[in-house]
C-alpha cells in the first residue's frame, strides 16, 4: 500500500477548446502553480462530453473526471454548455446513487481569462480526490486499474 | 469430368490448441491501392517456417494482439515459399489495426483452413480466371500456382477488373501475366482516365466479349458480391456448366474451424466447408444467404 | 438391476463423501436464479425446490466467457501463455437428462474435424450424476425428441426418486466404479424398482407439450423461402439473446481480445445468431431481417445439425419458451409450419 | 373486462377491415399459463384472440419502431406513455398510430405469485383478481391475498393508469392500487447502506449478467440503431459478460434512456438472471423529476429532455 502523502490522483479534463482549454493555457503562460496530476483532452464544446466518456475514464482508472466549458450564456454554439450540464448532473447524481463518489466527477465552468480560476480548480479538485482515495471502482484481480 | 465434392480435403495441422496463434513477422509491405496493402509474412518460428504448407484457395486468421482476429485468405502461392502473403482492404476493426503496422511487427496466424481449390482435378483443362479489385488475392494464389507447373494445364484465360486504374491490385503481376506469352491477359476497368489506354468495361460485359470456350474448361471467379452475381449467367451463357464453375465466399468469422456458428449458409460452414465451392453447390444451397 | 439407494436425509453425506474425490456442483440459487453451482458442504435444500437450473449445465463446460490465452507485449514481441487447465476432477449432482444430452450434442461439433481443446478437457474431467424428473415443467417436451425425464444416455450415474430414498443406477463404468467405492448405500429391494419403474412411467406421461418432430428436416426445408411465414412467425420476437444463450445445445460464441498496459488476454464468450451484429460484416450483412435470425435458430437446431450429424439439436429442457420475454414458442412454431406445395 | 374485450375487437376488427390500420398490436393468450403474448397481425380474423387480463405484461409500445405502416396498438397506461415519448423523440409519428387505451389496475407479477405460495407457475390451478383481492387456488386450496402484494413493484408507483394520449379509451378510468412506499422499497433499502456497499452490491448483481441484451431489447426508449455497445472503433466496452462492463453497459444505458423512461419495469421482468434493474431505472426517473421536473411520455408535445435546457437549473453540481 502506497503512503497516503505520496500518492496523487490521476484527473481526466475534458475542456472546451474555446474556453476553458484556453483558461488552462493561461494559467500555465502566467505561472499560476496548480497540481500537474492533471491530463487534458481538448473537445470542441463542453456539450461534446458523452456521459459515456467519463465513464470510460473511470474504468480505465482516473480518480476523477473534469468536464469544463464556458460560463452559462457563452457557449460558442449558444446551448452546449446547457446540454452538458444536464448530463452531467443527471451522471453524477446517478453515479452516486450506484456507489460512486461524488467527488470523482467534476464539473466547472472556465473563461478563456479565467486562469487563477482553472488552476484554483484543478488545486480543489485534486485536494478532494485525495480524501477520496485511489479510484478502485473497477479494480479486477489482475489487472488492478490501469490509468496511464 | 464435373467437380463435386470439394469439401473436407486434407489439411496441414500444427500442433496442440488449434486456436493458439503462431507469431508471425511482417517482412515486406506493398501499397496496393490505397486502402489496399499486401503484407509478406514469415513464421518466428524455424521449424513452423519448414514443415508449413497450404493450398491455394485456403485462409488463416490473422491476429493483431490486444485488437483481434480476422480471416484472410493466403494471397501467395505454396509454389513459392520463402514467405507467405496475404492482402487486405481497410474495411474494419482489426484490417484497421493491420494497416497501421509497419515491417518488422509481429502477428498471430493460425491456419491454414479451409479447402483451398481443387487442384488436382483442374489438372489437363482450361482455365478461366475472372476477378475484380482485391478479389484477385485468391485468385492470384492459384494463378502463380498454375504458372508455375504450367504444362499440367492447357490454355489459360485470366480477365481482371476494377473500378478505376488506381484500384487495380498486384499491378507488378498484372504485367508479368500481361507480358507471358503462354497467359491470355485481359485488364479492364469499369472508368479509365487521362493516363489509362486499356479496356474499359465492367468485367461480366468484358467476359462476355473475350468469349472463352467452355469446352474442357473451367472458370474461376472471385471478386466483390456483385461482380460475381453477373459473372455467373454469363458462363453459363458461354456454355459453362454449374460443375465448371468455381467461387470462394466471404462471411463473418471468426473460429475459422466450424465452431462459433456464423459463417454458415445452410448447413454448410464457409470456413470448415469452403471457401471455394461450385457454382452448382451454391445452387443447391440450401439458403440464399451467400 | 445394478442398483443402489440412498435416504434423502443422507443426501448431505454423499455428496460430502465425493467431496473427498471430487468438486461437487449441486442446484444452487443466486437472487432466485438456478444454476449448477459449488457445493458448500452442508446445503441440501435444493432437494425441495429443484425442478431445472435457468442457466444450463453447459455453463460448466463452455462458460458465459473464458481466457484463451494470455499474451505479454515486450516491445514489439508477444509472449503467448495458456490457461492452466484444471486438473481437479469434477462431479455435478442432480443434472437432468435434458441437459445431459445436450452436452452429448454439443460434443459433436466440439469434437468435429478440428478438436476444441478448452470444452473437450472440461468434459473429459467431469462426471455426470442425472437426476430423473418427477415433476416437469408445463414447457418442457423432451419425449418429443425421443427422450424421457428418466433417460439414462447421457449420464454416469443415475437418481430415481421413490419417494424418501434415491434409487442409483451405475450407467457407465466411471459411474458403476463410484457407485462401488461409495460407502453407505444401501441394497435395493425389488419393490424399490417396480416404485423406480412406477415413477419413470409416470413422469413421462406428466410432460404434455408435444412438437411433431415426423418429417421436420424436410417439412423446414420445404417453407424454408416462405418469407410470409417466418415474417409472421419472428414478428414478435425483440432479437434477445435469451433463448439462445440458455438453450444447453447452443454453442456459438465470440473471440475478442483485450490489452491492458503490455497484458493482454484474448476471450471467448457466448454469442447469439440473434443479435444482428452475429453476422455483420463490413460492407453487408446476409441476416440483417429478424425473420431471417429466427429461421437459422430453428432450422439449425432441427434441419442443419441433423444433416451434419445426424441428430436434432434441441432436447426439449424448454428454456427458451419458459424465459422468454415475449412467450416466443419453438414448439408453436415447429407445429404450425406451413404444409407443403 | 368482458365487455372491455369484446369492445376491443369489435375496434380492431373496425380498424383493420376499413384499412384504418396496417398491422393490430395486442395481446393474445400465451403458451404458458397465466402469459399473454404480443399479437401483432394483419388479419382481421386474428383480432378474435386479443385479450384483456391482469397478465398482460408487455409494453407494446417496443413494436412502433419497427413496424411500417399505420398500427392499432393497444396501450396500457405506462404503454401510452412510451408511446407519447417516442412521438415526442420523433421515432413515431401520432397520426401513425391508433391508440386503444386500457385503463389498467394493475399487472400481475407471477414471480410475486411464485414466492408467496411457494410453487412455481405452472404448479397453480388458479389466479383470479377480485377487486383489491387476488384469489389463488394451488393443489386444490384458494387463498386470498391483498393485490398490492402480487402486484408489480412498477405498478405500485404507477402515475397514470389510464392512458392519458388515446383515440379511443375501452373502459372507466382505473384507480390504482398504489402503494408508493413497496414500490420504492428496494431503492430505499440500497439508500440506507454505504456507497461501498451499494458498489459491492451492483458489483454482485452484474456478475450474474449474460449480456443476452433483453432489458435493451424490451425497452421502446432503447430505440438506437446501433447500440454503442456494438461498436467497435473505439471500442467502449468488452461483449465479455463480465461485471465491469456489464455494470457500465448497464449504467450508460439508463443515462441514455433518462427521460424516455417511463418506469413500464421491462426491464427488470425479463432479465433471466434477476438482477434488479428497476432499482436503476426508476431511481434514474426520480433524479430526472427531481432536478428538471420531467416527466417522460406525459406531454408528447414536450421537448425531449436532453434536448431542452433551463437558464437556472442543476448549477451547484457546477464549480
Amino acid at each position: 500500500m502506497k503512503q497516503e502523502s505520496e500518492w496523487k490522483p490521476r484527473l481526466l479534463g475534458f475542456l472546451c477548446k474555446w474556453c476553458s482549454y484556453a483558461g488552462a493555457d493561461l494559467a500555465g503562460t502566467s505561472r499560476r502553480k496548480y497540481p500537474a496530476n492533471i491530463r487534458i483532452i481538448k473537445v470542441p464544446c463542453s456539450g461534446r462530453v458523452d456521459p459515456l466518456f467519463i465513464l470510460k475514464a473511470l474504468r480505465l482508472g482516473f480518480d476523477g473526471v473534469l468536464v469544463s466549458g464556458c460560463h452559462p450564456g457563452e457557449c460558442h454554439y449558444q446551448t452546449g454548455n446547457y446540454r452538458a450540464r444536464r448530463r452531467i448532473a443527471l451522471t453524477k447524481k446517478f453515479l452516486e446513487y450506484m456507489g460512486v463518489e461524488p467527488e470523482r466527477i467534476q464539473a466547472s465552468w472556465v473563461s478563456a481569462s479565467e486562469g487563477g480560476k482553472f488552476a484554483e480548480v484543478v488545486t480543489e479538485v485534486t485536494r478532494e480526490l485525495k480524501e477520496a482515495g485511489p479510484n478502485q471502482l473497477f479494480a479486477d484481480e489482475r489487472h488492478g486499474t490501469e490509468a496511464t | 469430368m464435373a467437380i463435386t465434392d470439394i469439401s473436407h480435403r486434407k489439411r496441414f495441422l500444427a500442433q496442440g490448441n488449434v486456436y493458439l496463434p503462431h507469431i508471425v513477422v511482417i517482412e515486406k509491405i506493398i501499397e496496393e491501392t490505397s486502402g489496399v496493402r499486401t503484407f509478406h509474412i514469415n513464421f518466428k518460428d524455424d521449424k513452423l517456417r519448414e514443415e508449413f504448407t497450404f493450398e491455394s484457395g485456403q485462409f488463416g486468421e490473422y491476429s493483431v494482439f490486444g485488437v483481434g482476429e480476422a480471416p484472410f485468405c493466403i494471397s501467395s502461392s505454396p509454389t513459392r515459399r520463402d514467405h507467405f502473403e496475404f492482402a487486405i482492404q481497410q474495411v474494419g476493426k482489426v484490417t484497421n489495426a493491420l494497416h497501421r503496422l509497419g515491417v518488422g511487427a509481429e502477428i498471430g496466424f493460425r491456419g491454414p483452413y479451409g479447402n483451398g481449390f481443387p487442384l488436382d482435378l483442374l489438372e489437363g483443362k482450361n482455365l478461366v480466371f475472372v476477378g475484380g479489385g482485391i478479389g484477385l488475392a485468391p485468385l492470384r494464389s492459384l494463378i502463380w500456382n498454375v504458372l508455375d507447373n504450367r504444362d499440367k494445364y492447357q490454355r489459360i484465360d485470366i480477365i481482371y477488373g476494377a473500378r478505376s486504374p488506381s484500384d487495380l491490385c498486384f499491378r507488378y503481376d498484372l504485367d508479368a501475366w500481361d507480358k507471358d506469352k503462354a497467359v491470355n491477359m485481359v485488364i479492364t476497368v469499369d472508368k479509365g482516365d487521362e493516363s489509362w489506354s486499356g479496356r474499359v468495361g465492367l468485367v461480366p460485359h468484358v467476359l462476355e466479349q473475350v468469349a472463352p470456350a467452355a469446352d474442357n474448361a473451367v472458370a474461376i471467379v472471385c471478386g466483390p458480391p456483385i461482380m460475381i452475381r453477373f459473372t455467373f449467367p454469363v458462363l453459363v451463357k458461354l456454355g459453362f456448366t454449374p460443375e465448371q464453375m468455381l467461387t470462394t465466399l466471404e462471411k463473418r468469422m471468426k473460429c475459422g474451424i466450424g465452431k462459433c456458428g456464423r459463417c454458415n449458409i445452410g448447413n454448410l460452414y464457409v470456413c470448415r466447408d469452403g471457401p471455394v465451392f461450385t457454382y452448382a453447390q451454391i445452387n443447391s444451397f440450401i439458403s440464399s444467404e451467400y | 438391476m445394478d442398483s443402489k439407494k440412498v435416504n434423502k436425509k443422507d443426501i448431505g453425506k454423499l455428496l460430502s463423501q465425493w467431496s473427498k474425490e471430487f468438486t461437487v456442483f449441486v442446484p444452487s440459487k443466486e437472487n432466485g436464479v438456478a444454476m449448477m453451482a459449488g457445493w458448500d458442504g452442508t446445503d441440501t435444500s435444493f432437494l425441495d425446490w429443484y425442478r431445472n437450473t435457468v442457466i444450463p449445465p453447459k455453463e460448466h463446460f463452455l462458460p458465459p466467457m473464458e481466457e484463451m490465452f494470455r499474451f505479454q507485449k515486450d516491445k514489439g514481441s508477444y509472449q503467448l501463455e495458456q490457461p492452466a487447465s484444471d486438473g481437479q476432477k469434477q462431479l455435478i449432482f442432480a443434472i437432468r437428462p435434458c441437459d445431459a444430452n445436450a452436452l452429448a450434442i454439443l460434443d459433436m461439433t466440439f469434437k468435429d474435424a478440428y478438436e476444441d481443446p478448452y470444452y473437450l478437457s472440461r468434459r473429459k474431467n467431469k462426471l455426470l450424476v442425472g437426476l430423473g424428473c418427477i415433476n416437469p415443467y408445463d414447457s418442457c417436451f423432451c419425449t418429443s425428441l425421443g427422450s424421457s425425464p428418466s433417460d439414462v444416455a447421457n449420464v454416469d450415474l443415475m437418481l430415481t426418486d421413490i419417494g424418501d430414498e434415491f434409487l442409483i443406477e451405475g450407467i457407465t463404468d466411471a459411474g458403476k466404479e463410484l457407485i462401488a467405492r461409495t460407502s453407505g448405500l444401501e441394497e435395493t429391494t425389488e419393490a424399490d424398482d417396480a416404485r423406480a419403474k412406477e415413477v419413470k412411467e409416470a413422469s413421462y406421461h406428466k410432460v404434455t407439450r408435444r412438437i411433431d418432430t415426423g418429417d421436420i428436416g424436410s417439412k423446414l426445408l420445404s417453407c424454408f423461402e416462405d418469407e410470409d411465414y417466418w415474417g409472421k412467425v419472428a414478428a414478435k420476437c425483440i432479437s434477445c439473446g435469451i433463448c439462445t444463450l440458455l438453450c444447453p445445445t447452443c454453442y456459438c460464441f465470440d473471440i475478442s481480445d483485450e490489452l491492458v498496459k503490455q497484458q493482454g488476454t484474448r476471450f471467448r464468450c457466448w454469442d447469439s445468431c440473434a443479435f444482428p451484429i452475429y453476422t455483420k460484416m463490413p460492407m453487408e450483412n446476409p441476416r440483417e431481417e429478424k425473420w431471417r435470425r429466427v429461421r437459422q435458430k430453428v432450422c439449425h437446431k432441427y434441419e442443419f445439425y441433423p444433416m451434419n450429424f445426424g441428430v436434432i439439436a434441441c432436447t426439449g429442457c424448454g428454456r427458451c419458451i419458459r424465459l422468454c420475454p415475449v412467450n416466443w414458442d419453438i414448439s408453436q412454431t415447429l407445429n404450425s409450419l406451413p404444409a407443403k406445395t | 373486462m368482458k365487455d372491455m374485450e369484446q369492445k376491443l375487437r369489435n375496434e380492431a376488427k373496425t380498424l383493420l377491415e376499413q384499412g384504418q390500420v396496417d398491422y393490430m398490436v395486442g395481446f393474445e393468450p400465451g403458451s404458458l399459463k397465466f402469459t399473454t403474448t404480443p399479437l401483432i397481425t394483419r388479419d382481421k380474423n386474428d383480432v378474435e384472440r386479443l385479450v384483456i387480463n391482469p397478465f398482460m405484461a408487455n409494453n407494446l409500445a417496443n413494436f412502433l419502431t419497427e413496424l411500417k405502416g399505420r398500427i392499432g396498438i393497444v396501450a396500457k397506461g405506462c404503454d401510452s406513455r412510451s408511446i407519447a415519448s417516442l412521438i415526442q423523440d420523433n421515432k413515431v409519428a401520432r397520426e401513425d398510430v391508433v391508440i386503444l387505451g386500457i385503463p389498467c389496475p394493475g399487472i400481475i407479477d407471477l414471480s410475486k405469485v411464485e414466492k408467496l405460495i411457494g410453487k412455481d407457475r405452472d404448479e397453480l390451478e388458479d389466479i383470479i383478481r377480485e377487486g383489491d383481492k387476488v384469489v389463488i387456488t394451488a393443489g386444490g386450496k384458494r387463498s386470498e391475498f391483498p393485490v398490492n402484494e402480487v402486484l408489480f413493484d412498477n405498478c405500485l408507483g404507477c402515475e397514470l393508469p389510464t392512458p392519458q394520449e388515446y383515440d379511443i379509451l375501452l373502459g372507466e378510468p382505473a384507480s390504482p392500487v398504489i402503494d408508493r412506499s413497496a414500490s420504492q422499497a428496494s431503492i430505499e433499502q440500497l439508500k440506507g447502506i454505504t456507497p461501498q456497499q451499494r458498489w459491492d452490491f451492483w458489483k454482485d448483481e452484474f456478475s450474474r449478467c449474460i449480456r443476452c441484451y433483453a432489458c435493451r431489447n424490451v425497452c421502446p426508449a432503447c430505440f438506437c440503431q446501433r447500440c454503442f455497445v456494438e461498436e467497435t472503433e473505439p471500442q467502449w466496452l468488452m461483449p465479455v459478460p463480465r461485471w465491469q462492463d456489464n455494470l457500465m453497459f448497464q449504467v450508460i444505458r439508463n443515462i441514455h434512456v433518462a427521460g424516455r423512461c417511463t418506469d413500464c419495469g421491462e426491464c427488470e421482468r425479463v432479465c433471466p438472471v434477476n438482477i434488479p434493474l428497476r432499482s436503476l431505472t426508476k431511481e434514474m426517473y426520480d433524479i430526472v423529476s427531481e432536478l428538471f421536473h420531467f416527466k417522460a411520455g406525459m406531454d408528447k408535445d414536450a421537448a425531449p429532455l436532453m434536448t431542452h435546457y433551463e437558464q437556472e437549473e442543476a448549477e451547484d453540481c457546477i464549480r
